[in-house]
């Protein structure tokens, strides 16, 4: 036990909880709203970015609420989120609200709190922006800092990006928002199925089946079934059962690992990430559509992933330079053509970008239109 | 700071943008028990290129199914302080506003029951409390618990729903987002906590087609706010629009940047008689236009929501995004969202059924065909629901003449 | 034998048919083309079109080329034929070519024929028209002419169909061409897969199995192999190896009454007609597509097919005062989208159109782009 | 006239499309001993709503196992004239010119030895011959053949090969088609005669992407001229199209008609200034602009064609386009299009040594994967044979570090 509880305590909430309170829900989040935000619920007529970072809501009543947006790693801890709270007491009437990509809001009745607000969050190290035509935070998920079947780190391969895109985040210099999302297995959790700019970690060797422990430690029929794709078999090693994976029918996606400890995915050498790109949720003009292969494989090289920063660099630079105002990654190379996405990347163009899946038919280049 | 040495993660300490290194090392000092060993086996995942978290035993309090993720490091020896490592997910306000007071008590609980580290937020939108031990999970459920904050989903369940911040302040919401989810999520509160689906379901509602919840493409049900009227135009913003338009120093285009970019190209515009005119009739309700002139165009009146099912990652038939099921539903808030509740109940009903195990109610929809779905669910069949007809000419009819009837009749 | 040929030409054919040429090819074209063509081969600098069903080919040389398109039922015999050949005689030196939509076409290099060749061709009865922005030649199959799986006649439902656009035959009318097709099957000889307006033969139910006579006339196992669905399997009927059909699987090809004339799929009050649009070839602007299901059933109704027509009649008249100038009807269609082109057809839109084949996954309406 | 009774095909007779009826009643008169029955089948076809044809035993001639199609009544005590009425399939010449002296031999030959019906010509392109008798078949065969005309595929052969008229006749034509498929047709003689494949294989060749002669829709193997230099530009006769389009009489519109019909949206024009610019790289050859503009657009100089391989109608799996295989070959007359001949050499030795029982080339390609398939023909990925990159995660790698390799080294 590392909670410091006294005996008499324990004892006590053992008695009480059997009477603990379940299916309550989430608190009801009117309490949390700022008052200018109650006030005019609903009644929003238009908005406006005053800056990077900065975008005044206008109400039907006259009102306006101003936002400042700010950046936060998502991994936080509670020593920099109390600084944080700290800083929502002083200038934001201790309001404050997370967006759904990470970032924190400051919802201000007062326009001339901005300017201070952004001052001190600077001086804490804490870039505003994120609005608009920016890069802003990255969708991601948990890598080495908490998940099993991570094929690189997710935070470490985040910072490196969102360092390198620092004037992105900060700025409104792109022909539309870029939405970039990370995720560390083919399990995608987050947005990288449908990101401007995906970067996602992959295995690329089946799992190694550990066979003196797994007859202790894993089920043989619980593994089998954990396999999407039928690729565990059972069989006998040295006389004791375990079992055996079809490499051809691996597609390295780590369910067995989680269902069994005894068939680890990770492969130092061979892991590592892939690019995406063009993916798109918005209905805005196009439908959404999913990211698609730039980069088949990059290594994994921590602390700073060069090789994953330049490539995204590249897409950045090439977009930024080449798109026209209000298009997105997608549409953009949807307009030019991907032969000219590789030939301005200059990303290889490979076997593995031809799709040869399920729906591989709707990727083939049924016409004549080409592009030299 | 912690005296745990890490020569590689420190490359990533400070910077422009914030840094979660710095994040753990502060809570190294914080709460050390956990976080000393953190860093240690973090620093050993970039030393040596792989994880080493694995799974475990099932995790979890008293009552529910759901709400805790087990963790454990396979180099227990190397690093004991992590040797249990569990998330405890969290489900947030509505919206994610807070107050610093709200933040404060979560926090308090972390610092006593956790390591202090967490996740603002999980991408599905819970709470993420990263790295807990197995006996405190009780203990940290009581205060939880009794401060009224609830667990949220995990395994077969239902997750926590989530929302875009919708009426609260932005103009373009076309249904309350956050009350609604607010209100699915208590109505949910069984199937969140005692997953008992063929695999997990998710809930996600936007106020219009921008979507910035991510629910076209995140979840298995998404709520998308819609109109079904006019766009409406404010005529003397409009005007506002074609100065700007004329000011080349504006970079305003309103045939480039408007008119063209219509994916219906149902806008027409006259730059010079100042006039701009909108075929609602073709439109697909896409929000660019509106996006573009906030100010001059507001999305209509008659609003309600596009129900849209089946979106998911890859795993294991491919990503999806959300299909069409209902074009347009009424979301009456003074009915309880009844019209909704009805449509979920049948849902569930059809996919506990007839969904296979680690079958997602979208892969269930490909499995069993669009049109045969609808008719269990009791839908109309609508042109709305799909881009194009078939292409194919394998149709089966289920509508024909019977010949021994026919003979004789 | 139904020639007459005399005893002593049949032997003496039999002694010299070992000697027989073989594998010559076709002649060559040269010696079929227009001195004009012959001399301008390759030269060609513009076309324009004088009238419905002329164009004027313009070579470098300055010499043109008149060419005059008039119709032709494709199912053509010997006597009408040589009406033609006498006045390809008369006005055309003797020559005469046959478009890919089974058109007759004449190349003039005196300008001054045009006229008197048309008003002869009017006098036999044969419109000129078919270029440009009109319908053509419906390109269509054999049906109850020549066909067994046919599900209905091609030349009777095209000279329905043809009588009623005669207009849109000899007229400039439309925004765009529009090509129609008819199959009278599911094997789709012809066009019907990718064509504006595409009419299509359908059986609607499984094969009859006859019992008594199958075993004489089919081998069992190449029955069962013919159907490409596996819908058939080896039975034993009143003792008697036979075959069954499984209805579930068949999708009513006809397969399996091309290998064995005991499986007949024709069903007189089930067989009928399918509707289909928005198909093309061409890489004119939007990439080929594939035709889609506008009406899944239409009956049998001739001679006259009143509802055949009467639907491609809507189809025309929709499209032509809706589309813009230039759009084929899948352009246009995808511009307005099939909401919209049910609601103006008043076509009603079944269960039946929503795809539950291979690729269906990516005909659904995957976004929120709705239109009411 | 003939005096078999057919009221209802009566009333297709005359008016003022040419009626095949007509056709049909005319050649009664001619060769009668087919067609009266031939009038009464159908008329029972007509009376009855069903055809009334079937297939039997092969047929065909000495040396040949393609070019007849077997057809047989089955009502043969009602209408013995059809009793057999088989298909002769003729190869015409390319591009379908003909002189009447020609056509006149043709004819002849077809009213001594069938019934005088013939489609000029089939969807294939071949002159078709419609119902002789088997044991008329050699005799024909002994005629067509001394006069130099050949029989044209069936079965699982390679198909008699077509050709849009190219540039025989127009302007847009980047390959010479004629010259081409005659060539081709002559080298394929022995594939088209004896059918040795697992199913039949078509190949069509179209000078532009307007494709007049249907390949990417309708051949296993399409050979469409390109171009891939710039859209050239006469600009006399531009000048006349920017008079055109400000004439409002003229009903020519150069901004609505072609920039905003440019499929890649990269033509600029400017009406005023009287200037069109193409960005060529952009440019996806869709043809659009030159077809609106047949004066002042030309193809480009530096010509070819793109090969499209797989298109075929929906039995069994799904309808095919053709997909791209190879963006660019020249077409090179002087080496006897030998570049090409290679490419289809190696296609058939794939097929044949691995395509399924009736399996297209386009399933066989869907069957093993576009990537897979383009490395057993030794062609080289290329970003043009697809729309886009695959967005599923599923890659095969089978390029990766052996572990025990680097561990040793
Ligand atoms: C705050 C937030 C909602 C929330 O509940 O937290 C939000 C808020 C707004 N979004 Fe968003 N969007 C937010 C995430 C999203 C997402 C989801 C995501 O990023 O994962 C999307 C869809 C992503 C995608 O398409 O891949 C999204 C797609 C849009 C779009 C459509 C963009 C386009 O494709 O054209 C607009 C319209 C626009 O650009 O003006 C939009 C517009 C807006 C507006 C202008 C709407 C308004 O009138 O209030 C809001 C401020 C814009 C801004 O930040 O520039 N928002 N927006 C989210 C901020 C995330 C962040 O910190 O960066
Ligand atoms: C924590 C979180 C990532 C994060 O860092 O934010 C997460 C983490 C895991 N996800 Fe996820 N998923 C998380 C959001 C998502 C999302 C995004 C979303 O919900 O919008 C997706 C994609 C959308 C979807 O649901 O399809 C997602 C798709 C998956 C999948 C693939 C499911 C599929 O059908 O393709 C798996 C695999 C599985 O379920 O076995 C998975 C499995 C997992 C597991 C449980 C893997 C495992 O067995 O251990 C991860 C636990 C990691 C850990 O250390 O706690 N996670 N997962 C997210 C939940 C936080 C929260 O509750 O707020
Ligand atoms: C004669 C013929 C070729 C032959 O070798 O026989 C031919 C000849 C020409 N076609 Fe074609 N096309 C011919 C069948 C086709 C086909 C195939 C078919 O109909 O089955 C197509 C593709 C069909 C499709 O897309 O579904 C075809 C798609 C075009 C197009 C593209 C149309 C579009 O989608 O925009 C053009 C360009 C145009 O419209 O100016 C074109 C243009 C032309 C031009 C103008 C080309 C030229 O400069 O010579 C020729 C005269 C046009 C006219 O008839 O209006 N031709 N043309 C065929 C006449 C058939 C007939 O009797 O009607
Ligand atoms: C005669 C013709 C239709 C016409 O009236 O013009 C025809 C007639 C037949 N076709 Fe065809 N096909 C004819 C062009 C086509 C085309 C069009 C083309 O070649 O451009 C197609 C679609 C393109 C394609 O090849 O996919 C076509 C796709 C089929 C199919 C389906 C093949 C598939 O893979 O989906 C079959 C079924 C089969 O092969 O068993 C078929 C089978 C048949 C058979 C042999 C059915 C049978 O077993 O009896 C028909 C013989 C009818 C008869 O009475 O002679 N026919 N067939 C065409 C050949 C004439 C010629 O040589 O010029
Ligand atoms: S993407 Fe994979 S490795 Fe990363 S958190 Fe999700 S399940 Fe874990
Ligand atoms: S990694 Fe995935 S596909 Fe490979 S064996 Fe394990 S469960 Fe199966
Ligand atoms: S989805 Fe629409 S309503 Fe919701 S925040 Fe985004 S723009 Fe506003
Ligand atoms: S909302 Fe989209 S589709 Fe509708 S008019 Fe505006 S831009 Fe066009
Ligand atoms: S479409 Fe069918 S019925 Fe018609 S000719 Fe072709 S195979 Fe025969
Ligand atoms: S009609 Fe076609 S699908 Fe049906 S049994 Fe015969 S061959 Fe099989
Ligand atoms: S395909 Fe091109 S080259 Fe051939 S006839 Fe048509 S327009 Fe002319
Ligand atoms: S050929 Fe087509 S893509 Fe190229 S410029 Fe002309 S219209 Fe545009």
């Amino acid at each position: 036990m590392w909670v410091n509880i006294s005996e008499e305590e324990l004892k006590e909430r053992a008695a009480v909880r059997k009477k603990r309170p379940s299916d309550m829900g989430p608190p009801h989040f009117e309490q949390f709203l700022p008052p200018v935000i109650q006030r005019n619920y609903g009644q929003w007529e238009w908005h406006e970015f005053l800056r990077p970072g900065v975008i005044e809501y206008r109400a039907a009543s006259g009102e306006s609420c101003y936002v400042v947006r700010c950046a936060s790693p998502r991994l936080v801890g509670t020593t920099w989120m109390e600084s944080i709270c700290k800083v929502a007491d002083e200038f934001a009437d201790g309001y404050l609200r997370f967006t759904t990509r990470f970032n924190i809001e400051f919802n201000l009745a007062d326009k001339s709190k901005i300017e201070p607000l952004i001052a001190k969050l600077e001086s804490m190290g804490i870039p505003v922006g994120g609005t608009a035509n920016s890069i802003s935070n990255i969708t991601h998920t948990q890598g080495w800092v908490h998940c099993h079947t991570s094929a690189s780190d997710a935070s470490g391969v985040v910072k490196n990006v969102m360092e390198e895109m620092i004037g992105e985040f900060k700025g409104h210099k792109l022909p539309q928002r870029v939405k970039v999302a990370f995720a560390c297995c083919l399990n995608m959790c987050g947005a990288v199925h449908c990101s401007d700019i995906a970067i996602l970690g992959i295995h690329r060797r089946p799992p190694k089946v550990n066979h003196s422990t797994l007859t202790n430690l894993c089920e043989i029929p619980t593994t089998v079934a954990s396999c999407p794709t039928g690729a565990i078999r059972p069989t006998t090693v040295n006389g004791k059962p375990s079992v055996e994976v079809v490499e051809s029918k691996c597609m390295y996606c780590g369910n067995c690992y989680t269902t069994c400890p005894s068939m680890p995915i990770h492969n130092a050498i061979n892991d590592g990430i892939s690019i995406w790109v063009g993916g798109k949720v918005a209905n805005a003009r196009s439908k959404p559509k999913f990211s698609k292969l730039a980069i088949p494989f990059l290594p994994n090289n921590p602390p700073k992933w060069p090789e994953v920063t330049q490539a995204v660099r590249k897409i950045v630079d090439v977009y930024a330079s080449n798109a026209k105002d209000w298009e997105r990654v997608g549409d953009w190379i949807d307009r030019i053509g991907w032969p000219k996405f590789f030939e301005l990347t200059g990303f290889e163009f490979t076997k593995y970008h031809i799709d040869d899946y399920k729906l591989a038919t709707r990727t083939m280049n049924m016409s004549c239109h080409i592009r030299f | 700071m912690s005296d745990v040495k890490t020569p590689m993660l420190d490359e990533l300490s400070g910077g422009q943008w914030p840094s979660f290194v710095d994040q753990i090392k502060q809570e190294a000092v914080h709460t050390p028990r956990y976080n000393n060993d953190m860093l240690k086996q973090l620093e050993i995942s970039y030393s040596d290129n792989r994880g080493h978290w694995k799974h475990g035993g099932l995790v979890g309090v008293t009552g529910y199914g759901a709400g805790i993720i087990g963790r454990y490091t396979d180099i227990p020896n190397e690093v004991p302080g992590v040797a249990q490592f569990h998330t405890v997910r969290v489900i947030p306000p509505t919206g994610l506003y807070y107050t610093t007071e709200a933040l404060r008590f979560l926090m308090g609980i972390w610092n006593k029951y956790g390591s202090g580290l967490m996740n603002l937020h999980g991408t599905t939108g819970d709470i993420i409390f990263l790295g807990t031990r197995t006996n405190h999970l009780e203990l940290m459920w009581d205060e939880l618990a009794a401060a009224g904050w609830d667990l949220g989903g995990s395994g077969s369940s239902n997750r926590t729903p989530s929302a875009c911040l919708g009426k609260s302040r932005c103009d373009a919401a076309c249904i309350d987002t956050m009350d609604l989810i607010h209100n699915i999520t208590n109505h949910v509160m069984d199937e969140l906590h005692r997953p008992a689906f063929p695999y997990k379901f998710k809930i996600k509602a936007s106020g219009c087609p921008n979507d910035c919840v991510a629910a076209n493409a995140r979840s298995d049900l998404a709520i998308i706010g819609i109109w079904k009227d006019d766009i409406r135009i404010n005529a003397a913003e409009l005007k506002n629009y074609f100065a700007k338009h004329k000011d080349p120093k504006q970079g305003f285009d309103m045939v480039n940047h408007v008119a063209l970019m219509c994916p219906s190209r149902c806008i027409e515009v006259d730059v010079n008689a100042e006039t701009l005119n909108i075929r609602n009739g073709e439109c697909v309700k896409c929000m660019h236009c509106i996006n573009v002139m906030p100010k001059a165009l507001h999305v209509g009146e008659d609003t309600g929501a596009v129900i849209l099912m089946g979106a998911k990652a890859p795993i294991v038939e491919g990503a999806l995004m959300g299909t069409v099921l209902v074009p347009f539903m009424k979301m009456d808030k003074d009915d309880d969202y009844q019209d909704f509740k009805d449509l979920l109940e049948k849902t569930w009903d059809y996919w506990e059924e007839n969904g296979q195990n680690r079958e997602r109610i979208g892969e269930t929809i490909q499995r069993v065909g669009l049109a045969y779905f609808l008719q269990q669910l009791e839908l109309e069949p609508n042109p709305n629901q799909i881009n194009a007809p078939r292409d194919n000419p394998y149709i089966f009819y289920d509508e024909f003449f019977d010949e021994e009837e026919e003979a004789a009749g």
